[in-house]
């Protein structure tokens, strides 16, 4: 077969942009996979309630912390699917030996993530806020802490997913290694949300986020490249 | 050019082997040969970069691949025991991305193409899934047709295929090095290629 | 009769977003219903024809 | 003619696919004349409610909606269960096609009631016994959903999804007394949903007319879904090859 | 090679032994497995304090309802390793064409998997408890309750885990099907510790438990081989 | 005594066949050949009980294996494309416990009695996922060798393994069947069996 001439190459870009509609193709491919982390995270908000009770004072001061922390699980739950199945069936050594460096697939595969995993729960959010009895303004700073820390989640989570690769049982392991890093994300986000409920004003905690937020856009995509590289050796 | 020097493998508290050297030029084919867990997947694996080798060096045109990074990767082609194939995507959909990770942008047209050829007609738009075995490494198998790459590293490429598959295979293989291409393959079956120098390594066990 | 015009009708005694958000999404979720499967029909059916067509030709 | 072949006759796709077809229009029909009915008592025969204004006419729409959400899942786990014990294909069809409708009406059930509760509770949402059980109704709904969805061999997909569903039915009166008693052990009665005693005729009225013509909206809605997963189900058979629609 | 006389055969509860030990040893050797659930739960329960405040009479409110879905989470999330792996490297295939019967082994799968994931939290339970200040009889209530509760969730979970097999991107699909029929589980477990705490009596909830417990040892079994089967097919 | 009757399998909307018999009897074996995807495969699976067939009926000793459930079950011993071996458990371990699945209790002398004839003596404590393909094959072949089940399904039991191996896998079912048994089997290679009566099955594809 004529192997030169017509075979145009792709740049690093096109690489990414593949690595993104793949991801995103496959998510759609399981059909379910995009409405189920948002489904998993809409039932833990609603099991508190089940479990504590259903006074609505109660409720709505633990309103932030639950709705944080099952964003978090939700989150943490879908970082399995992140490079396990690459790993498994020998698509992340084809990666590696791509000649695109493998921290631009990596950025891509986190973007892809937080696309099908992180976007969904910032919209739906605010109506879980309501039957929490939040108000208008707080869930504003809700939807504002989710949507920086989202991302922020999906990025630590790589980390972690890409260091449990092929340890095998490392479904529970991953939970392990990330949610201690991801305590910073959860004591600002869900702080902004309280700090705005009681009048302090939420600013000061949303800039800690942002600042956790531009941190990890540069740590994380090189610790996952270290720990994916170290995964295959 | 592919080079090996003084390559030595360990693993647990075994030697693979070592002081393993070969040159391989263009033209060229290496059939590595050797009883189970003698080490082929082993060494296939440090020619491509995957693992470091214990003892020695593997060059490029006279560098160090580990030096190299991107630029050979770029010139290898590695097809594992694994099919690296997605069961959920589609036989057309997985051609088209794992080329696109090679760096090698090909249309529909051209991996249907590929697929075709492959004897997959028909099967292109069948999740990966629900092919039998030797389908889904004719799938595996399909990225060949398009890649530029001029080193394949073939870890027995011919497993599952049944007897049809085995001999075009093995045209493609021939046809690539006698364009002036490289391979480095296994396999426990007896398979001739025509064309091209071929030389011969055997691991023992 | 209890509406006395049509801008009292609307106003539903001020409680207008509530019932009509009520009766507005039942009213679009219940036409909604019958478009999507009235799409997803034709869609099967004009996969059919393409393939018995191909199939025409093949023979 | 085998006496089997008989019984079985309308349970068979080719024959059940154009019988479906001449009734989806008298259902269709019944739907919306009960439902001009129903919307004319509701906004222009029933009396303002003493105590709740113009406001409590959403009940026209919210029982109904309500009543349908729950009824569907009984259906909907009664076709499963036909399909998963006797292998009757169009039995599991049947399953597959009630489920959305009875999700669609756990949700407008929620959403009106929602809608609802704002103005009279004051609060969107309260966690009462009725409310929790009606949303865990709708998880139910989206699990069937998700998991036939997530299966791509159809035969599979029915028979994994009349599997969630029995477990489901089982499960809906645990959940509903677990979550009623356990809202009443907490709770004094701040909230309560016990309407007025004595509810005026015309009220009564409108309700049932809604209610009927939802349960014909959905007996129209499930048959036009069942035959287009006919359709596609069955689409390497004759019979398909051979409908005037597709050799048109 | 001599295939007759030497050979035993295992009787039904031999091989029920062998399932358990072989899930065990497993278990062991994915070394992490067994504390990774235990973690878990313990971090998911510490996150609250974080994501709501340190006041230790709101705590102590809560302290129920998120130990119970703490403890359902964790068990949640190790349903997937219950025979996800069986079902890609197909040992299930060889349990499904075992003379054993198949519910036979699939007890003892749950067995195994309540072993490792369950008893650990009912264990580790009342430490937690104390640091959401709970008194020791309420303590008790826990315990008793998470005994009755954690082999129920495994049981019903079991189900969850054999509908999804095969289906990709099943791992937060079972959660989807699984946490809405672990809700009267939650609440008559978090309910009978409320209403020690209250002064109520634990008595009706632990019974109501118990009688739920013994449902699903009928029907769990039955539901999951039925389920496995299919996935098999 | 296996028969098939007017067997039928219908994948996706392929019939891969329609109206397959056979009657296989005490020391005959049965090769099913047929391209990739021909559905050997599924006719296997079929046959263990695995997926019921589309039309037709398996019977064992005159009776349909529906019926007869454990009974069928302790006779049949099936091998597929899949080793079902845990990564994490060492050859032995693994070797022991898929052999209590199928009912037989094996000590530890006999395991590594079984795992040196395999030819892993001194592997036998090392995690399977170290081992190489060619291993891992062998660790579930070993099976084979305690096994009492009269009817063995084995799909392309000779993939992977290097010559040798080929060679003494060929021996052990050749006894087998010299002994009274049944093997259906598969294979892309040609490999030759001593012993019993011959069947060849192919399916079209
Ligand atoms: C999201 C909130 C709500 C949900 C999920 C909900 C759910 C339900 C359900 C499932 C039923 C039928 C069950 C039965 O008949 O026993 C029902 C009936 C009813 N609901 Fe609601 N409801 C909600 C809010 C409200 C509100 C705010 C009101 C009025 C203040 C209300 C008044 C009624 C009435 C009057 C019935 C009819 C009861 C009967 O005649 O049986 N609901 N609702
Ligand atoms: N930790 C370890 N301890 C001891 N031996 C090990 C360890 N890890 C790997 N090995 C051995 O190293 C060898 C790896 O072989 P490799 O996979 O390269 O073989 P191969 O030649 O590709 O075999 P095959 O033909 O079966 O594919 C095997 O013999 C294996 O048993
Ligand atoms: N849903 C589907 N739609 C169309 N074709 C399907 C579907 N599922 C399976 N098939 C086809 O059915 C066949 C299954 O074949 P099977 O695995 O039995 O083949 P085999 O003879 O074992 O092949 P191999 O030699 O490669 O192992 C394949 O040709 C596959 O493409
Ligand atoms: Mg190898
Ligand atoms: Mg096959």
């Amino acid at each position: 077969m004529n192997r030169t001439g017509s075979i145009r190459t792709l740049g690093a870009f096109g690489v990414l942009a593949a690595v993104v509609r793949r991801d995103l193709l496959l998510a759609l491919r399981r059909k379910s996979e995009v409405f189920t982390t948002l489904f998993f995270f809409v039932i833990v908000v609603s099991l508190f309630p089940l479990g504590i009770g259903p006074e609505l004072g109660l409720l709505r001061k633990i309103a932030p912390g639950v709705l944080w922390v099952a964003a978090l699980l939700a989150t943490m739950l879908s970082l399995n699917r992140m490079f396990a199945a690459d790993y498994a069936d020998g698509t992340l050594e084809q990666m590696v030996l791509s000649p695109t460096p493998l921290g631009l697939m990596v950025a891509g595969k986190i973007l892809a993530h937080w696309l099908v995993s992180g976007l969904p729960l910032v919209l739906i959010a605010p109506i879980l806020g309501l039957q929490f009895d939040l108000a208008p303004r707080a869930l504003v700073v809700l939807v504002i802490s989710l949507l920086l820390g989202t991302p922020l989640l999906s990025m630590i989570g790589a980390i972690g997913a890409a260091l449990t690769l092929g340890v095998r049982g490392g479904g529970v392991l991953v939970s392990l290694l990330t949610l201690p890093l991801y305590i910073p994300a959860l004591i600002f986000g869900a702080g902004a949300v309280e700090a705005d409920i009681s009048g302090l004003g939420a600013g000061g905690h949303l800039s800690l986020l942002a600042a956790l937020f531009a941190l990890a856009v540069f740590f994380a995509p090189w610790a996952t490249t270290a720990a994916l590289k170290i995964a295959l050796e | 050019m592919l080079t090996a020097i003084d390559l030595a493998c360990i693993r647990g508290d075994r030697r693979l082997f070592a002081g393993l050297g070969f040159t391989l030029g263009p033209g060229e084919r290496l059939h590595v040969t050797g009883e189970n867990g003698s080490g082929k997947t082993s060494l296939l694996r440090m020619l491509c970069g995957l693992s470091p080798p214990e003892e020695g060096e593997v060059r490029w045109t006279g560098v160090a691949i580990a030096s190299l990074g991107d630029e050979y990767r770029q010139a290898v082609l590695y097809l594992g025991h694994h099919n690296a194939l997605k069961e959920e995507l589609t036989a057309l959909e997985n051609l088209l991305t794992t080329s696109a990770l090679a760096g090698v942008a090909l249309g529909d047209a051209e991996g249907c193409e590929a697929l075709r050829r492959v004897g997959l007609a028909g099967r292109e738009d069948l999740p990966v899934r629900f092919l039998s075995q030797g389908q889904k490494r004719r799938v595996a198998l399909a990225r060949l047709l398009w890649s530029p790459a001029p080193l394949w590293v073939l870890d027995e490429p011919y497993v599952a295929l049944d007897a049809a598959a085995v001999g075009w295979l093995a045209e493609i293989i021939g046809a690539h090095i006698a364009g002036g291409g490289m391979a480095v393959l296994t396999s426990h079956q007896e398979v001739a290629i025509e064309g091209g120098v071929a030389q011969t390594l055997r691991l023992a066990a | 009769m209890n509406w006395h015009s049509p801008a009292e009708f609307f106003a539903m005694g001020g409680y207008a977003f509530y019932v009509w958000g009520s009766f507005g999404v039942t009213a679009l979720a219940l036409l909604i219903e019958p478009l999507l499967l009235k799409k997803r029909r034709s869609e099967v059916l004009k996969s059919l024809k393409r393939e018995l067509s191909a199939k025409e030709r093949s023979q | 003619m085998n006496p089997k072949l008989i019984t079985w006759k309308y349970a068979s796709p080719p024959y059940f696919y154009p019988l479906a077809g001449k009734m989806i229009p008298w259902f269709a029909l019944l739907a919306v004349l009960l439902g001009i009915a129903g919307l004319w008592v509701s906004f222009f025969v029933a009396p303002t409610d003493a105590q709740q204004g113009e406001g409590y006419r959403i009940i026209f729409v919210h029982v109904g909606a309500s009543w349908m959400s729950m009824f569907l899942y009984l259906v909907m786990a009664f076709w499963a269960g036909i399909g998963l014990s006797f292998n009757t294909k169009l039995s599991s069809m049947m399953a597959s096609a009630v489920a959305p409708t009875g999700a669609m009406f756990a949700f407008l059930s929620l959403w009106t009631g929602a809608l609802w509760g704002k103005p009279m509770w004051g609060t969107w949402w309260v966690w009462d016994a009725r409310l929790t059980s009606e949303l865990i109704l709708l998880f139910l709904y989206l699990g069937f959903i998700a998991l036939q969805a997530a299966i791509d061999e159809p035969r599979r997909a029915d028979k994994a999804g009349a599997i969630i569903a029995l477990v489901g039915v089982v499960n809906v009166p645990i959940i509903y007394f677990s979550v009623k008693w356990w809202n009443t052990l907490h709770q004094g009665a701040s909230v309560s949903l016990t309407q007025a005693p004595s509810m005026a005729k015309t009220m009564l009225l409108g309700m049932l007319l809604m209610a009927l013509s939802f349960w014909m909206y959905s007996i129209a809605m499930v048959l036009t879904r069942v035959r287009a997963i006919m359709l596609e189900r069955e689409r390497h058979s004759d019979w398909v090859a051979n409908l005037k629609e597709v050799r048109s």
